[in-house]
């Protein structure tokens, strides 16, 4: 079977070097259709209870490779496996733009079908060397693909900043690796389980922190998040569509699968993981609202997301800890509901970002406005996403939000002093994250598609169908996940098991209760549209014999109102800002009007990451200043250069002869 | 054989430096392709004998033979190519092609050789040989190269030399009088520990120069940067493995005596100041092969860390030694295209060459892979297995440390092939740009390969060997 | 059933109650009780004038909006019988569907371009993101206290007994109530008879519906005060018999809709920059309704 | 008397450190070369007399006689000036090389061993650093070539010390002296020279990376 799958990736790999630039899209797209249907058969297996076990016999460095497909496994596999083709789907013609490009693109499609594999490959192996190499293939491939427009400067710059932070991930779960081979022997995932057993909680805490850190950097949990916002920008839309959907979520399967195989202090690790958690999803927001380049503003609402599935994980995690079965339940499977649905609506949200980009080659918000008349497909898509993300009913972002809110409530009861402050913490950060993307969508929203245009061009159109059809297909997932929940619960009834299993209780009860309230909830929601649809028609029944008419804005009485006078995003969120200021540091650069007939006047306001500044770029400018203190080492001078031998030498041969000497002078004055 | 295989390969030398005609030359230069090609498989197939009784085809030379049989044929290759583009007098190509086979001829038989002071002979051919090849260019940079290169390696020759000496000193203790390194294991109880820690030191000191190592790492730079590229791969992968020969031969014998952890010591103290420095230069440099040279010495530090963490590192240390031999004349292969493609050297006016020759900048992009280290490249497990033996050797402030370094050299390493690879340059003329035949960059693409294969799938022969090289040092 | 139908039957006075208060105190004698309500079917009976900038968002805006608050009404139970729906979690469902009508009313409010309405979205929105936390906590201390997660639970066995857990009911209607108005933006918050576009908040967003969309926005408003005024009323009736809850309830609510009045004529609006931190005080206060649940409850250690 | 030899290559050493012209390096080496041949004869008792004879004949003819007439050449024919433009004065370099000596000693006295005549090793390991000193401090580059001559005699006095029991250690090192000394004052007299007229080190510090 794998080998079957490597096959198909290498031919298409080599028939890409040798075609045109549209074939290779096509090659591109049948390669990801036939390895995500095959991989999404077995996992639809593995959902079903029958899981994957096969042994590929590795080499003499890192031993023998068992692959699986559990049911964890299958349900992120199904998840890649959905962004990822319909990601496909929608770069196949994003990219008919550059078609003149063919080198590039043949880097672009090989890399994208690597991703995909890489991905797969790392959901499924169970052995820790190939684990390594798979996840830095993934790295590496979407190192590629983001870079994809090189001759920009920014874009080679955020590029290696993520290159090189994930290279960090990296070193962190090498170290863990490195540190369960030395103790066991075998890089295998099972050893991580033995070792767990045998050592310590306290080991075992220690050994999950340094894989949480590896994880942590690649799915940008703050402060590890640095590298996310510059690389999704630059990335083509459909890459930072599939990096936001499943490239950082392969971190929370990280997470999750080491929680599956370290057994350890479960309360500890929760808290951790709840507290970061918290941090992550209210940072990100504060920062997303901030945003006006659109996808720079997306790249920040998924940190955000990262942050309330973390807070899914943390809650399960203590839930397991306290034995606590709705916490448990409600939080892992909220978790994974979450990462699919972000994985939903943030792709619609970027593609359909991609769309207004091709359209009207900017994504500054500022400049945009009116599109809604123009694309109405778009807007309609991103409103449905917009609302879908910041967790309102009736759609899936209110389901999952909804159970882990449940599970923080169930968290209530058994919960002593220390744990009720956190609970309140947690809470009020969910709810908060909540309320800021609501103001950040409804700017981002209403800014890009409402209103008259600002300053683009007057002549922009709707896409093509097939940049629409890999939406419509995710919002009608969406709409379905807000709709019949229950379904997917039963779905995920598997991958929570895998949890719930080694704690004492048992599920079934438990999964009726819970469908029953989700059960009621859709019915409200069904309730919710027609009522609306009713209300909608009413008020066209009644004003159908009234005269409608239009005219302006009412500008209260002022009447040449244009486009100039609209609220814009800045001031829109300018309130929000002026109170957040002392947390975030937005800088301002404006222009005083001074004389009588001032003439062209603008402002702008910029905003930075305060955490970058103080952990990323503070540290590099003193590195940069302590190695420029080296920098004679190498001057050119042959003395000099004698004269490290000669230092060298003597050296060696004389500090340790001071050293006892000075050891002789100190007992000697001791012994006095 | 031995003895035909020198004699041949020096009179070979001799006739390239007096022939002057371009035909004959070159048939000389396949002739010694094939002469080396042939001893080699000749060394394999007499594996453990000895010739000569100064050369034993030990397990260490094997491998480090067919290292520079596997990268030297490339070499010649492409030193073929380079002289006929840079249209050489025949004076300058005949000198080139001796000094080259003259070079390739004595670091084998200094790899072979089982006595220290015919390692010491031979390490001084290599560098009067190699002076002749960075003064090919004949101007005032390649005479202060060639210059430099020369005293700093006479000195470090001489340092070698009394190490010799003191080591001759410490065996005297033991009654005996022969140097080489069988009888040297022989009598390891009784060598006199403060002479055998001085020849020690001068011995490590000295080689070095040859190793790229602190502290006489410096002129090693400057030789690579002035060689001719296709010379500059040899400089930069498989004369640094003699300096590794020398040290090693010398180390296995020191780790069976007393002063053995004080012994690693210095190597941990070298190594890591080695990976320090070479990180500083990494960041600042704008010459493409400084670049490359000092990526090497950052390889040799990680080396000689193996090395003296022991352990798993024994092994990983000579894989290491051995890919990145691969790698870095690979890269030094490629350098050479990219200088017909932009006709300069600083990073500065080099960019977008993945534009202008797709295939060598996939070879730029897999050799910056590979000499950072990342999976799936094969230096990846030799570094991951250095960092385990690191990390079983209880070194992890060391071992954080230079994960730390290593950081900054993919992110300093990355940020210059990256612009070489992508970035345009303002203001370039692309009608001057040439187009460059993409199957020059296919050997490049087998060296590549090889490692690769080499790092993550074994054959079990080679496995074999390399245990074999290190079974003597203490587990 | 039950609580909905009187929800809406107080929905039908609650406005008139307030305006009258108003003007009783201001020395008038002021319109009659129905007034409100019969503005309302006049204006359903109107013809709209669309803002051209305006698109489909602006016309269907005032319908989610209305929807969503009759939904919001379902889930809330009348004493110790049970609302329409009901379920674990429900004020949550409650708490988001509301935030739903919001994020409808507020980019139709931008929808129109205006260099106004913008104005007091931004700031609505802003001030219902501070406004939740409060809410959550406070629902979240009492589901504490009881033990339950969704209304009619909470509400049905919620049995003030001592004199702290009075002073939790008390409060808990104050937050409940100030959240009303914040919800509604009446004062201290807004002031809804303002003549200057740039101090208001809900006003400025409807400057230019009309007709039918008009009518039922204001609708909504009444519905959102009965909706709290419910609440309110359900923390003391959760133990009372359906023929003591009935006269009550109602009282509460009239109660409830004469403090609106007098607050609204005897206060002043504050300073726009005021109100964030005067909404954080609500989350606060209903930090210290938590707090006092931990002392019910003997949490502390 | 192979220690009053000895002794005075130290002293020879000494005067080198406070000489102010290029052509007294020039004698001192030479000078050198003859007590080398002087100490040779008195030392290698024990070995074949050919190899004896041939390492004499090295050290008269080439050490002796052949480098400092090759040197004084070199000096005519680049019309190097004939003061020795050290970095440091010459009183320092005086301080410096008595510290060498005196530290050499020290070390040498810490040695528990029968076998070797410290002597040797003090003279020797005091010849190798003044070279290198030499080379450090001085700025022409002709002196770093006589420095690294002085390294070379240095080496040869250590070689001596264990030519009884390896005369082939003694005759590496006169091939040492010779591939250096001919490869380096080779490519000094055929390049460096024509290249770089008056040929002065900051000439040659252009290769670096700063």
């Amino acid at each position: 079977m794998i080998n079957i799958l490597i096959g198909i990736i290498i031919t298409a790999v080599l028939a890409i070097l040798f075609v045109n630039s549209k074939t290779k899209g096509i090659i591109t797209l049948c390669a990801v259709f036939i390895v995500g249907i095959i991989s999404s058969y077995y996992s639809l297996e593995a959902l079903l209870g029958r899981n994957l076990n096969l042994l590929m016999n590795g080499t003499s460095i890192f031993g023998q490779v068992p692959v699986r497909i559990d049911a964890l496994s299958g349900w992120f596999i199904l998840v890649i496996n959905f962004t990822i083709i319909t990601g496909a789907i929608y770069g196949f013609n994003y990219m008919k733009q550059y078609m003149d490009r063919r080198s590039d693109l043949t880097l672009h499609s090989i890399a994208f079908i690597l991703v995909h594999f890489a991905l797969i490959g790392i959901c499924s192996v169970q052995n820790g060397f190939i684990f390594l190499l798979l996840w830095e293939l993934m790295a590496i491939s979407v190192f590629i693909l983001v870079i994809f427009e090189h001759e920009k400067p920014d874009t080679i710059k955020a590029g290696i900043n993520y290159l090189v932070q994930s290279h960090i991930s990296i070193v962190f779960l090498m170290l863990g690796f490195i540190f369960v081979a030395y103790k066991t022997g075998g890089y295998s995932f099972d050893a991580i389980a033995d070792f767990s057993r045998s050592q310590s909680t306290l080991a075992g805490t220690a050994l999950f922190l340094f894989f949480f850190i590896g994880f942590a950097i690649k799915s940008g949990f703050v402060p590890f998040h640095t590298w996310l916002p510059y690389a999704h920008p630059a990335a083509p839309t459909h890459v930072s569509g599939i990096m936001s959907g499943v490239v950082i979520k392969i971190g929370i399967y990280g997470i999750l699968r080491m929680l599956l195989l370290i057994k350890t202090d479960y309360t500890t690790i929760g808290y951790i993981i709840l507290l970061v958690s918290t941090f992550t999803g209210v940072y990100g927001v504060m920062l997303a609202t901030i945003q006006h380049n659109l996808k720079k503003l997306l790249a920040y609402h998924s940190i955000e997301n990262i942050g309330i599935i973390g807070m899914g994980i943390g809650v399960g995690c203590i839930g397991l800890g306290a034995t606590n079965k709705w916490m448990a339940v409600l939080g892992f499977s909220g978790a994974l509901l979450h990462m699919l649905n972000h994985s939903l609506f943030k792709s619609v949200l970027f593609y359909s970002a991609g769309n207004i980009y091709q359209a009207t080659h900017t994504v500054n918000i500022e400049f945009l406005g009116g599109i809604l008349k123009k694309m109405p497909q778009t807007a309609f898509l991103f409103l449905i996403a917009a609302v879908a993300i910041c967790g309102l009913p009736p759609l899936n972002g209110f389901i999952s939000e909804f159970l882990i809110l449940g599970a923080l409530y169930n968290w209530v009861f058994s919960a002593n002093l220390l744990s009720l402050i956190m609970i309140v913490v947690a809470i009020g950060g969910l709810v908060l994250i909540g309320g800021l993307a609501i103001l950040c969508f409804t700017k981002a929203f209403s800014i890009v598609f409402l209103g008259t245009p600002r300053n683009i061009k007057p002549d922009i159109n709707e896409r093509g169908p097939w940049q629409l059809v890999p939406l419509y297909m995710a919002v009608a997932l969406m709409a379905a996940i807000g709709l019949y929940p229950a379904f997917f619960l039963r779905a995920l009834e598997r991958p929570v098991n895998l949890y719930t299993h080694n704690t004492v209780f048992n599920l079934n009860l438990l999964k009726v209760e819970a469908i029953d309230s989700l059960q009621t909830i859709n019915w409200l929601f069904l309730g919710f549209i027609v009522l609306v649809a009713g209300l909608i028609f009413l008020s066209r029944f009644m004003t159908r014999k009234r005269h409608v008419e239009s005219g302006p804005t009412w500008g209260c009485a002022y009447h040449s109102a244009g486009s100039k006078l609209q609220y814009t995003a800045g001031s829109y969120v300018r309130s929000y800002s002026k109170l957040a200021k002392p947390l975030l540091d937005i800088e301002k650069k404006d222009v005083g009007i001074e004389e009588v007939f001032p003439g062209e006047k603008h402002f702008e306001t910029d905003s930075y990451d305060k955490i970058e500044r103080v952990f990323i770029d503070k540290p590099l400018n003193l590195l940069s200043r302590v190695y420029d203190l080296f920098l004679f080492l190498q001057n050119g001078h042959l003395q000099r250069y004698i004269l490290y031998g000669i230092i060298f030498i003597t050296g060696v041969l004389c500090i340790p002869l001071i050293i006892e000497k000075m050891m002789i002078l100190i007992n000697f004055l001791n012994n006095l | 054989m031995t003895a035909i295989y020198l004699i041949c390969a020096f009179l070979i030398a001799a006739f390239l430096f007096f022939n002057r005609n371009a035909v004959i030359n070159n048939i000389l230069v396949i002739l010694f392709g094939l002469l080396q090609v042939g001893f080699t498989f000749y060394a394999c197939s007499n594996y453990k004998n000895v010739f000569l009784q100064y050369f034993t085809f030990d397990s260490l030379g094997l491998l480090l033979l067919m290292t520079l049989t596997i990268v030297s044929v490339p070499a010649l290759f492409h030193s073929y190519l380079y002289l006929v583009r840079h249209d050489e007098t025949p004076q300058s190509r005949a000198i080139y092609f001796s000094a080259i086979v003259f070079l390739i001829t004595s670091i084998s038989a200094a790899y072979l050789a089982n006595h220290i002071a015919v390692i010491w002979i031979f390490t001084e051919m290599t560098t009067l040989s190699a002076s002749m090849l960075i003064y090919h260019h004949r101007n005032k940079l390649a005479l202060e190269g060639t210059w430099k290169y020369v005293f700093i390696c006479a000195i470090s020759i001489t340092f070698v030399f009394i190490g010799i000496l003191f080591l001759s000193l410490a065996l005297q203790h033991a009654g005996s009088s022969d140097l080489s390194f069988a009888n040297l294991m022989a009598y390891k109880d009784q060598l006199n520990p403060f002479w055998l820690r001085l020849s020690f030191l001068f011995i490590f000191t000295g080689f070095t120069a040859k190793l790229g190592l602190v502290p006489m790492y410096t002129a090693g730079i400057d030789a690579k940067d002035k060689a001719p590229a296709p010379a500059g791969a040899l400089l930069a992968s498989v004369l640094m493995n003699l300096g590794f020969v020398g040290i090693f031969r010398i180390y296995t014998v020191v780790s069976q005596t007393p002063i053995f952890h004080w012994a690693n010591l210095i190597i941990f103290i070298a190594a890591f100041l080695s990976i320090f420095v070479a990180t500083v230069y990494m960041t600042k440099v704008l010459n493409i092969k400084r670049m490359f040279a000092y990526s090497g010495i950052e390889h040799m530090g990680i080396v000689m860390l193996g090395i003296a963490a022991g352990g798993i590192g024994y092994y990983a240390a000579i894989l290491h030694i051995i890919l990145h031999a691969f790698v870095k004349s690979s890269l030094f292969f490629q350098f050479n295209q990219l200088y017909r493609t932009f006709q300069s050297k600083s990073i500065q006016y080099v960019g977008n060459y993945f534009k202008y020759n797709p295939a060598g900048a996939i070879v730029l992009l897999l050799g910056f892979i590979s000499a950072t280290a990342m999976p799936p490249s094969g230096l990846f497990v030799s570094e991951f297995l250095i960092f385990r033996s690191l990390f079983e050797g209880k070194h992890i402030v060391l071992l954080i440390a230079v994960l730390l370094l290593l950081t900054i050299v993919i992110w300093a390493f990355g940020k210059n092939i990256l612009k070489i690879l992508f970035l345009p340059v303002p203001g370039i003329d692309e009608s001057k740009i040439p187009k460059i035949n993409p199957w020059e960059s296919l050997t490049q693409y087998l060296l590549l390969f090889t490692a690769i294969w080499l790092g993550l799938n074994p054959p079990p022969v080679f496995v074999q060997l390399i245990q074999d090289a290190v079974k003597l040092l203490p587990n | 059933m039950l609580s909905i139908s009187l929800i809406l039957f107080c929905s039908i006075f609650f406005a008139g109650i307030i305006l009258r208060t108003k003007s009783i105190t201001s020395g008038r004698m002021g319109p009659g009780i129905l007034q409100p309500v019969k503005d309302v079917i006049k204006l359903f009976r109107k013809g709209t004038i669309y803002s051209d900038t305006t698109s489909i968002i602006f016309r269907i805006a005032p319908s989610v909006t209305f929807a969503s608050v009759l939904m919001a009404c379902m889930v809330i139970p009348f004493g110790s019988s049970k609302g329409l729906v009901s379920f674990d979690g429900d004020f949550i469902f409650f708490a988001y569907i509301l935030a739903l009508g919001k994020f409808f009313s507020i980019i139709a409010a931008m929808d129109t371009g205006s260099s106004f309405e913008g104005m007091g979205a931004s700031r609505e929105a802003l001030y219902s993101m501070f406004a939740e936390p409060a809410f959550f906590i406070l629902i979240g201390s009492f589901a504490l206290l009881t033990g339950n997660t969704s209304f009619y639970k909470i509400f049905s066995s919620l049995h003030l007994g001592s004199s702290i857990t009075y002073m939790l009911g008390a409060l808990a209607s104050f937050v409940l109530m100030m959240i009303a108005m914040i919800e509604n933006s009446r004062m201290p918050v807004d002031d809804p008879k303002t003549h200057l576009e740039l101090t208001m908040i809900h006003e400025v967003m409807i400057l230019d519906n009309s007709g039918f969309d008009l009518g039922l926005i204001l609708t909504t408003g009444y519905l959102k005060f009965a909706m709290y005024g419910a609440l309110i009323a359900d923390f003391f009736i959760g133990n009372l018999t359906a023929l003591w809850a009935i006269p009550v309830f109602i009282f509460i609510q009239c109660l409830f809709a004469v403090m609106v009045g007098l607050i609204e004529s005897f206060m002043a609006r504050f300073r726009m920059s005021h109100n964030p931190q005067f909404i954080l005080a609500l989350s606060s206060v209903s930090f210290l309704i938590f707090l006092g649940v931990l002392l019910v409850l003997e949490k502390f250690v | 008397m192979t220690n009053v030899l000895l002794i005075i290559f130290i002293i020879s050493l000494l005067y080198v450190s406070i000489a102010n012209r290029i052509i007294t390096y020039v004698r001192v080496l030479a000078l050198q070369g003859v007590i080398l041949f002087g100490v040779t004869f008195l030392q290698l008792h024990a070995i074949e007399t050919w190899n004896l004879a041939l390492i004499m004949l090295e050290t008269i003819v080439f050490k002796a006689i052949a480098v400092p007439v090759f040197l004084s050449y070199l000096i005519k024919r680049n019309k190097i000036t004939r003061v020795t433009e050290p970095y440091l004065p010459n009183f320092i370099s005086l301080i410096i090389i008595t510290m060498i000596v005196v530290i050499t000693v020290l070390l040498a006295n810490s040695i528990q061993d029968t076998h070797l005549d410290k002597i040797f090793f003090i003279v020797s390991l005091s010849t190798l650093f003044t070279g290198l000193y030499f080379i450090a401090s001085r700025k022409k580059i002709i002196t770093h070539v006589m420095g690294y001559l002085m390294i070379e005699n240095g080496v040869f006095v250590l070689s001596l010390a264990v030519g009884n029991e390896m005369p082939n250690l003694v005759n590496l090192g006169i091939m040492l002296d010779v591939f250096a000394s001919v490869l380096i004052l080779g490519i000094f007299l055929n390049k460096i020279g024509d290249v770089f007229k008056a040929a002065d080190v900051d000439q040659l510090s252009n290769l670096k990376d700063y």
